[in-house]
């Protein structure tokens, strides 16, 4: 039987993915069933969404793309919340998480991650009217972020003074963030910035707080074989600049020549 | 029409029409319950008894005619009245006629006690104690003083009709209207219900009283009607004249239904053995 | 308010009808798949045996009594490993309504059962008829009548309940809405507004038409 | 297999969750009584007009499910410039659900009254306030009972969506743990407990309150 | 102690307990009705009378003595089977004995001919045209032939009853049990039930009939028998004597139950006026 879809053709299969171990699969059972499984965001603009058409775009989106091509499969995309992203591996719903998915311990501990492809730290973003130019801004006040990010670890770990508001989705930490229902929102800087080029009355006040980390593919614990497949490409892919074309068709067109992209890309594994 | 002197329920002309029904349930129908006495209506199924005990009661609007009670007018009849809701009569007019009805419709969150003292206390004011002293003699009466405490549900059907009639009682009613109040009752309890009916008769209670019991219509009815259709097909203040030979062909009929014959006698050839005695 | 054109984008409503389309396929196999679990677990609520129907008891109480978004996180973080099943978060919707749907049903059928005269069974057996006969020609129809109603209401509430799916992130009706918003929040910041309030609607163009069946149901076979 | 300390650490977190819960719960249902109390004395009353707005308040309100009333009323009317905070958007949202539901059950329990009951408060001289009072609403009451309390129970229930609009409850909680520490069974384990803690007891009481109101039996 | 020629229903020294309960229903009792007699039981409520008709059809397993039907034993008392549910009695046996209870217990799902058709089709495998046929017949002599294809809810409770009579008569039964047929119906339509009871009396249906219309049981009755607390008081082959004259103190006590005597005689002063002949 096959599942009901909505939004991309791409996507058909997924939802009717019955049920079959939590092992992850081998290389070869990727290749042979034809499909390449993964999870993505599908409402984080310009990393993972889904455009007026229906189809999955975005930074992840060209690199899924590009390695189910080389596998000489077919991608198929899960959308996943920030907070499941780790779920969908342990639980084998897909063979590779490819959602701007920074890499910290607590993590590495649940999953393996490749060599990174991007680099980011937490951005901040506030009205103009009532910017936050510093963290200490914020002391007491309300930041806005989503469930399961690096975002909320961090102030939730560092910063206890600081109430954060917790959303499900990126769709509604920004919604919310438009409504005033907080004083400022934190994700990924590249994330942030993106966003508040394009949403007049904001800017992002803070461009750079807590280390820099690196974003990387992950797959289930123990899954080496997939995981030196991936990592074998991203050096392979390195020397054809891939990720830096990557940034040009996805992301410059968001954040014109304000940003650098070496202060985001990572080209072949090499921060 | 209404002589000054008369004492007792007088109903003239009543003219009662239902909402969207095609004809008039009454058309003009007469009686009188002089005080003191008691009057039974028998007739069949839907001929409109209970109809008229409603309208005595007030709950249904008339149309046409009058409804008096001592020389006081309780009810006119008012044409295009069919939607009007029960009767604006105050809450002092209305008490003084009682009512049971057939099924057993004891406030079912009150105990017997409650039950019978509501009304005494909420509407007309009297004093707990003294309602309370009333309500239990009343209940001795009926022989269930045991069960004052008692909530509905745990008694009978029978013990709960004696209930309701005390409940009515203690208003002292100068009408009480009784609706097939045995009805729904097992022949036993039937029997102790209307054996405090025929006691209240002796102590003169004036009643109007609708039932299908007809040993006990003949027993303590002072005068007897029988309608069909709405109209009074005969009357009598002699009851057992009424029973023993009905003047009208219609009434011969109907009390027939509660006679049956026996109409055959066994020839066959099977052997009639007698019983054994066995126990 | 001049938003209201985000609806008239193509591709909005097409993909908001898809959407629509998975809410409404994962309530109709839920409700399907419930039929066959509710008889049984029906069936087994007037079982005999103590223990049977002690188990089926715990069982309805337990989904009863847990918000079905608990069982929802229950069935797609717990279960799946747990037992090593992988459950996609569809699989994991449409299991706990089956779970759910099933006890309610299960608990009407009884309910039905339970609640035909005894002298129905009692008539049959001095009549002669077999158990098999019994049950299928005189309890069964009965029961049915008794049940349907009820049943309807029950897919309605499944049908809302479908709502909760996003929050495993399965991509129905409102997920698709969410990812609408997002990418027209450049151009049309008001639209959440009106994609919500088409949301709105459509759960209940396909909510209120089963109340409406329940209800005329309800009326019509309450007199026999 | 589970980690005890973890859910030693972390209950803590879920009594304030619970406390979310409750307060919006508490809040909401009050609400939600009186609104069912009107709806239903209009409808009993037969008021016209009203009547008829609160038929169409009930279609709505019964046909929609609580996320959706949520976001609409959290993240659609603050473009119409009405911007309410969670715990309001939280407490109106599970009114205007529970309103029609508890309007339902105690419309049920005044129609249950017998007629031939208020018949005998006429005839006993009730004023029809006195009927109401201590004829109707008392019989009605012990009918729409169990209704009321299995709104209750299933309004707490539907009251766990409120995390969808950062109202920081028990699933908020769960799904904040499951988020950042990846400890799947233990929180899990303390939402099946903190929701047994908070609704077993509603249930057993509302059984009992069931029981003692049921006048005709026991 | 059955005796190879007697045709008829033979009860002997039945003893049947309820489960839960503290004493037996019936602790030993036995009686016959030969064939083509209609034997009535009589007796206060909770007597047993409703149980002993449903250990005869099989509804109730009994702990001791046995039933038998021309000579064939129907059921044998075991002690200690008091849960054991219905009897495992074949339908085929089933079928030699019909019965009709108080409620109206007619299937809703299903027409009036329905009805009466279910159980000769699927039981007895006659052919539908033939069973149909006979139940047009049976529904003409109960004067329901026009109602074949109305639902039971269409009906009155009277003409429901009369269906129930078919649904049985249509079995060809050689005993019929009616308990209490007619305890839920208005006098009317007692009437008309309880004529298709004495029609069939008349053409030699052997019948037990529990009833509370003691004219009608008197008409009815070849043999008579009364109970009380599971024990027979007195039974009679003359009902027209037991009604008369019963011998028993007890019997003579539960026949007053039916009686009502007039007890007071008006000689106070309210003027008894005529009534006025206004219609
Ligand atoms: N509420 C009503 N609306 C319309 N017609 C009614 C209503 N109540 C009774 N009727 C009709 O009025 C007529 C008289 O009914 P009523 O109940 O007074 O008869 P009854 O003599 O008391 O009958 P029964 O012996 O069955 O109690 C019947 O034809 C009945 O169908
Ligand atoms: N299912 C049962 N379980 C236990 N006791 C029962 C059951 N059915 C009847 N009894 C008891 O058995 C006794 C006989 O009951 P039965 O119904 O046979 O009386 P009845 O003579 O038919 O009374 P009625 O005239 O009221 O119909 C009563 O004391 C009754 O309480
Ligand atoms: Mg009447
Ligand atoms: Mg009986």
């Amino acid at each position: 039987a096959c599942g009901p879809t909505a939004g991309t053709p791409s996507e058909e299969g997924t939802a009717a993915a019955g049920s079959t171990t939590a092992t992850a699969r081998t290389l070869d059972e990727i290749k042979s069933s034809g499909q390449l499984k993964v999870a993505v965001f599908s409402d984080k603009a310009p990393f993972g969404y889904v455009d007026q058409n229906g189809d999955y775009q975005g930074y992840d989106i060209v690199f899924a793309e590009r390695l189910a091509k080389d596998l000489g499969v077919e991608p198929v995309y899960t959308s996943v919340d920030p907070s499941a992203r780790v779920d969908v591996l342990t639980s084998n719903k897909v063979d590779i998480t490819l959602a701007n998915f920074t890499v910290t311990d607590e993590r590495a501990e649940k999953v393996d991650f490749s060599k990174p492809y991007m680099k980011v730290a937490l951005g901040i973003v506030s009205p103009e009217d009532a910017e936050i130019t510093d963290v200490s801004q914020l002391d007491g006040k309300t930041l806005i972020v989503a469930k399961g990010t690096t975002a909320e670890t961090y102030f939730e770990q560092n910063y206890p003074n600081i109430n954060l508001l917790k959303y499900d989705q990126y769709a509604d930490a920004y919604n919310a963030l438009l409504d005033g229902r907080g004083d400022a929102m934190s994700t990924d800087n590249t994330e942030v910035l993106a966003w508040a080029k394009s949403n007049k009355g904001y800017a992002v006040g803070v461009t750079e707080i807590g280390d820099t980390e690196t974003i990387a593919a992950a797959v289930q614990k123990g899954n080496t074989e997939l995981l030196d497949y991936i990592n074998d490409e991203i050096v392979t892919l390195g020397k054809e600049n891939f990720f830096l074309d990557d940034y040009n068709q996805t992301l410059k067109p968001v954040y014109g020549d304000e940003v650098d992209p070496n202060d985001i890309v990572v080209e072949g594994g090499e921060v | 029409m209404t002589e000054q002197q008369f004492r007792g329920l007088e109903v003239r002309d009543l003219v009662k029409k239902y909402p969207k029904a095609e004809r008039n349930v009454f058309d003009g129908i007469s009686f009188d319950v002089p005080k003191g006495q008691v009057l039974v209506i028998v007739g069949p199924s839907g001929s409109g008894k209970s109809t008229l005990l409603r309208t005595v009661a007030g709950l249904e609007p008339i149309q046409g005619g009058t409804i008096a009670l001592d020389g006081d007018v309780l009810e006119t009849g008012k044409p295009g009245t069919e939607k009007a809701g029960r009767s604006k009569r105050p809450s002092a007019l209305r008490t003084r006629i009682g009512m049971v009805f057939q099924s057993y419709d004891l406030f079912p969150n009150k105990t017997v006690l409650g039950n019978i003292t509501m009304a005494p206390v909420l509407v007309q004011k009297r004093k707990k104690a003294d309602v309370e002293a009333e309500a239990m003699a009343l209940l001795e009466r009926v022989g269930l003083a045991d069960r004052a405490d008692a909530k509905p549900h745990e008694l009978s059907g029978g013990q709960r009709q004696r209930v309701a009639i005390c409940r009515a009682l203690i208003l002292h009613p100068e009408v009480l209207l009784l609706d097939e109040i045995t009805a729904a009752l097992d022949p036993e309890m039937v029997r102790e219900v209307l054996d405090v009916v025929l006691d209240l008769a002796d102590d003169g209670q004036t009643m109007l009283i609708v039932t299908h019991e007809m040993q006990f219509a003949r027993a303590v009815a002072d005068r007897i009607v029988m309608i069909e259709d709405g109209r009074i097909v005969e009357r009598s203040t002699d009851p057992d004249e009424f029973f023993a030979h009905p003047k009208t062909e219609r009434a011969r009929e109907f009390l027939h239904t509660f006679e049956f014959e026996r109409r055959r006698k066994h020839e066959d050839g099977e052997p009639i053995r007698e019983f054994e005695d066995v126990d | 308010m001049s938003d209201f054109n985000i609806l008239l984008e193509p591709g909005v409503f097409p993909r908001l009808l898809n959407g629509l389309w998975v809410t409404v396929w994962i309530a109709g196999v839920s409700v399907l798949l419930s039929i066959p679990v509710g008889l049984v677990t029906g069936w087994l609520m007037t079982a005999k045996s103590r223990t049977i129907r002690a188990i089926m008891r715990v069982y309805l109480d337990f989904i009863r009594i847990m918000p079905q978004l608990a069982l929802l996180f229950i069935a797609f973080y717990g279960l799946a490993r747990l037992w090593n099943w992988n459950l996609d978060a569809t699989g994991a919707c449409v299991l706990v309504f089956v779970l759910w749907g099933g006890a309610e049903l299960g608990d009407l059928v009884r309910g039905a059962i339970q609640s035909i005269p005894a002298i129905q069974t009692e008539s049959a057996y001095v009549l002669g008829l077999t158990g098999p006969q019994t049950f299928a020609r005189v309890v069964l129809p009965q029961a049915i009548r008794r049940l349907l109603p009820a049943s309807v209401n029950l897919a309605t509430r499944i049908v809302k309940t479908t709502s909760l799916a996003v929050l495993l992130g399965v991509v129905e009706l409102i997920k698709v809405g969410q990812q609408i918003i997002d990418a027209n929040r450049f151009q049309y910041p008001s639209g959440t507004l009106w994609i919500y309030g088409v949301i709105f609607l459509m759960y209940f163009i396909v909510c209120w038409p089963l109340s409406v069946v329940a209800r005329y149901l309800e009326k019509e076979w309450a007199t026999a | 297999m589970v980690d005890w300390s973890f859910i030693g650490h972390y209950a803590p977190f879920f009594v304030t969750g619970a406390l979310m819960t409750l307060t919006i719960s508490v809040f909401g249902i009050a609400l939600a009584i009186v609104v069912g109390a009107v709806c239903a004395a209009i409808e009993t009353a037969r008021i016209p007009v009203l009547r008829q707005i609160v038929r169409v308040y009930v279609e709505i309100s019964r046909n929609t499910p609580l996320l959706v009333q949520l976001y609409f009323l959290y993240f659609g009317l603050p473009k119409l410039g009405f911007v309410w905070s969670a715990e309001a958007c939280a407490i109106i949202g599970l009114a205007f659900l529970g309103g029609s539901y508890m309007a339902e059950a105690m419309r049920a329990g005044v129609e249950a009254v017998p007629v031939v009951q208020r018949e005998n408060a006429v005839m006993l001289g009730f004023s029809r306030l006195q009927t109401v009072v201590h004829v109707v609403v008392p019989q009605a009451a012990s009918t729409a009972l169990p209704g009321i309390v299995a709104n209750v129970i299933f309004l707490i229930k539907e009251s766990s969506v409120v995390s969808a609009i950062a109202l920081a409850d028990v699933m908020y909680m769960t799904k904040d743990l499951i988020g950042m520490y990846y400890s799947t069974y233990e929180s899990l384990f303390l939402l099946i407990v903190t929701y047994l803690i908070i609704l077993l007891p509603i249930s057993i009481v509302g059984s009992w309150l069931e029981r003692k109101f049921n006048y005709e039996r026991l």
